[in-house]
């Protein structure tokens, strides 16, 4: 099995405008910068955006809302992004809010076949609205949906051709949920690696789920908010 | 009158051995400072880790490693890292002992609001609404009144929920107080400040009780 | 007529580049000695492993290294091990090609009984029930008829389902059919079985359109 | 945080009669051995297990059934067991047979404060009998509830005192998900180690689902079904 592509252009072959796409990351951290760099140059438009986040004005998914290739957001939080702020303002852009953890649970739901699952995360809130409520053990609970993609586009510190991702540190996040979600999921790594390199004991991502990989190249992983002590 | 780091100081009093807890950003994020002696907790991060430590030296902070806050961080010996899901598995399924976050309003019978102000940017609950939904133990770091003077402890909020009957215990500038089935109960009153001075700032039903004593901090 | 080897390498012939596949236990376990040259699969085990190996050398074995017919085996390069709940959510989130397993009967909407005898001890459905759910596209791999004779593939199961109109094809020692809206769509033929055998095999629908080719293996 | 435990005598401390538990393993692969052997002398009786299989006759669950301190089985497949047998057909052993696929993901689901959740798994079979039936994308899927015990009992490869564990190979099975579900976790574990020896990143379960570990003694680890080739 080898699912290496040549590089963030191939890999994104296939995405067509107005599909819904998810892409893994929370803030900037773990964003799979080289296929939104190619989705920019690519010109697609009228994209659904599955994203915790939605990258600051001139990084991540902030790239693909200037050039309004945006249609709707589905993100648990979003803002640190004037354009962004200023398209949702002026209707140009739809935003659906889904609180964190029901992202999370939903996306790993569409992976793995489970249609709809119980929450209580929501409940007597605007999320709540038009949505079924049930108690279990007396509690209210919210009925919340799967969620899938087109494509999924994660990003992972090492992989294999057979598609096995290792993340690193908080990198991981939303990442090895989404890659479950994809009808067809595109990795990018900041390095391949032969098979059998990876433990197959401490595989975060199983192979199964990518369909297509490739070794990126001049990640800057930008930091948000940097915050440091003194040294002693 | 307490200030930022007094209601941290006061909610770490809170603390017990051997807790789990999920601070939120602002208020909340300052209580690491002040872990009691002799007890050991552990903090969570949403965004998946566990274990979190200090900031990292200049110099030393590292991309993959941020907070929910999305600032840098390090983790502590004993540390794990997870995906988000697993993240809220642990909140949803209640194994963290204490959440503290911040508020705009909370209202006497336990709701809170502390996501969208309508006609502003709605910036999104983030994992708020899966917290306060969850959690068993969920303190509530604020000032008492707003910029303008007004109370932000209510009879029922004004703004759109972020949950309903969820919160336990508020800690503000001027007091701790419970939230029972027949409102704020007032626990201490803090340092210079007087029951007089707690009820003028509180629009909620206020319950006191006896002597109300001042916090220690 | 094929013997149970034959069957396996029938059904070996339906594999394609690329695939990841689970074999249940008995016949299906065989169709991993027969992978056509070429292609390269991967096979599921749904305790958590993908990437199973042939079985280790004598001295070699591991018990903390087993397939879900609880039998001692290897990983290859590239194999990952997850915990059964992954496992399952590759399962049923329809990411394997391909599924073959065993029955007892199967009608010809598709039906399959395979699990329990009542009257019997039951031994439990195992995985079955979530395989036969989920799959895409699953092969049967089994006896035409019974030890008494007695034809597998009927108008309707009469033992308890393992799952409703879910089974695509059956491979047998008799035939390859289809599962189609209008009944078991005979395929081809065993070598030496002829379309009458195979019509007095049958009890449930079966479609004979033209000439039926005799398998290849 | 100092989560380790004299052993498993100290470990199974609070289980009684009539209680539910949760056990790890799959087959013989992976199964608490020492904490079985410590309910076996405890007396305990009337328990609910919820186990995937059953153990063998003289190992495993098997020991248990063996003294009959077993009430009710849940599991996916079991009867590797004459003992299960004769108990189960006799009556004196409540079974309820769950698909294999439902089990982990009401133990998950347990573990994760999802009250319940959506399966295609078993409808149109006596599975469904008691069920809602629901359709999503027109295909007809059960609601499971979750699954939590009193005690959950896992077996790890290598722990730290903080609780955070290691699996090895196909071991790991049902013992994550159990894991999660347990009002009281315990983990016996083959290795104790130091906090910091296990990579924070490749952690299987973090620490905060267990409430006490100790280091295990005397493994057998038995083979259920030998198999080899022979060496070329």
């Amino acid at each position: 099995m080898n699912k290496i592509v040549s590089g963030a252009q191939e890999a994104i072959r296939g995405i067509e405008s107005g599909m819904t796409l998810m892409l893994g990351g929370f803030g900037l951290c773990g964003i799979p910068e080289n296929c939104i760099s190619a989705l920019v140059e690519s010109g697609v438009t009228e994209l659904t955006c599955i994203s915790n986040n939605a990258g600051v004005d001139d990084f991540g998914l902030g790239l693909l809302l200037q050039k309004r290739q945006i249609k709707k957001m589905i993100s648990s939080y979003v803002g640190e992004n004037d354009e962004f702020e200023r398209q949702m303002l002026s209707g140009e852009l739809e935003v659906d809010l889904i609180p964190q953890g029901s992202l999370a649970a939903r996306c790993q739901a569409g992976g793995s076949g489970i249609p709809a699952f119980y929450t209580p995360a929501g409940f007597g809130t605007e999320v709540a609205e038009g949505k079924e409520v049930r108690y279990f053990n007396g509690k209210p609970h919210l009925l919340e949906h799967a969620l899938t993609a087109d494509f999924a586009i994660v990003k992972a510190w090492k992989g294999d051709r057979y598609g096995n991702l290792l993340f690193k540190g908080t990198a991981r996040n939303f990442n090895p949920l989404m890659a479950m979600a994809g009808t067809i999921t595109i990795a990018e790594v900041e390095e391949l690696v032969e098979p059998g390199e990876l433990d197959p004991n401490t595989i975060h991502t199983p192979g199964i789920f990518i369909q297509r990989i490739f070794q990126g190249k001049d990640y800057e992983k930008r930091i948000e908010q940097k915050t440091v002590r003194p040294k002693a | 009158m307490l200030d930022k780091i007094g209601i941290a100081k006061r909610i770490a009093q809170e603390l017990q051995d051997g807790w789990y807890v999920n601070l939120g950003i602002g208020i909340p994020t300052l209580i690491a400072n002040y872990i009691p002696k002799g007890i050991s907790v552990e903090f969570q991060s949403e965004n998946g880790i566990l274990g979190m430590g200090p900031f990292p030296f200049e110099g030393e902070e590292d991309a993959d490693m941020i907070n929910a806050g999305k600032q840098t961080i390090t983790a502590m010996p004993g540390a794990s890292i997870f995906d988000s899901a697993t993240s809220f598995a642990m909140i949803r399924g209640q194994h963290i002992q204490l959440t503290v976050l911040g508020a705009m309003e909370v209202s006497d019978n336990g709701d809170i609001a502390n996501w969208k102000i309508p006609g502003r940017m709605v910036k999104g609950m983030g994992g708020a609404m899966d917290l306060v939904a969850s959690a068993d133990n969920i303190i509530v770091a604020m000032m008492h009144t707003n910029k303008k003077g007004k109370s932000k402890l209510l009879k029922s909020c004004t703004l759109p929920l972020t949950g309903v009957q969820c919160i336990k215990k508020v800690v503000t500038n001027l007091a701790v107080l419970d939230i029972t089935p027949d409102g704020f109960k007032l626990i201490e009153r803090a340092p210079g400040v007087t029951v007089e001075d707690i009820k003028n700032a509180t629009e909620g039903r206020l319950i006191i009780e006896g002597d109300i004593p001042e916090m220690k901090i």
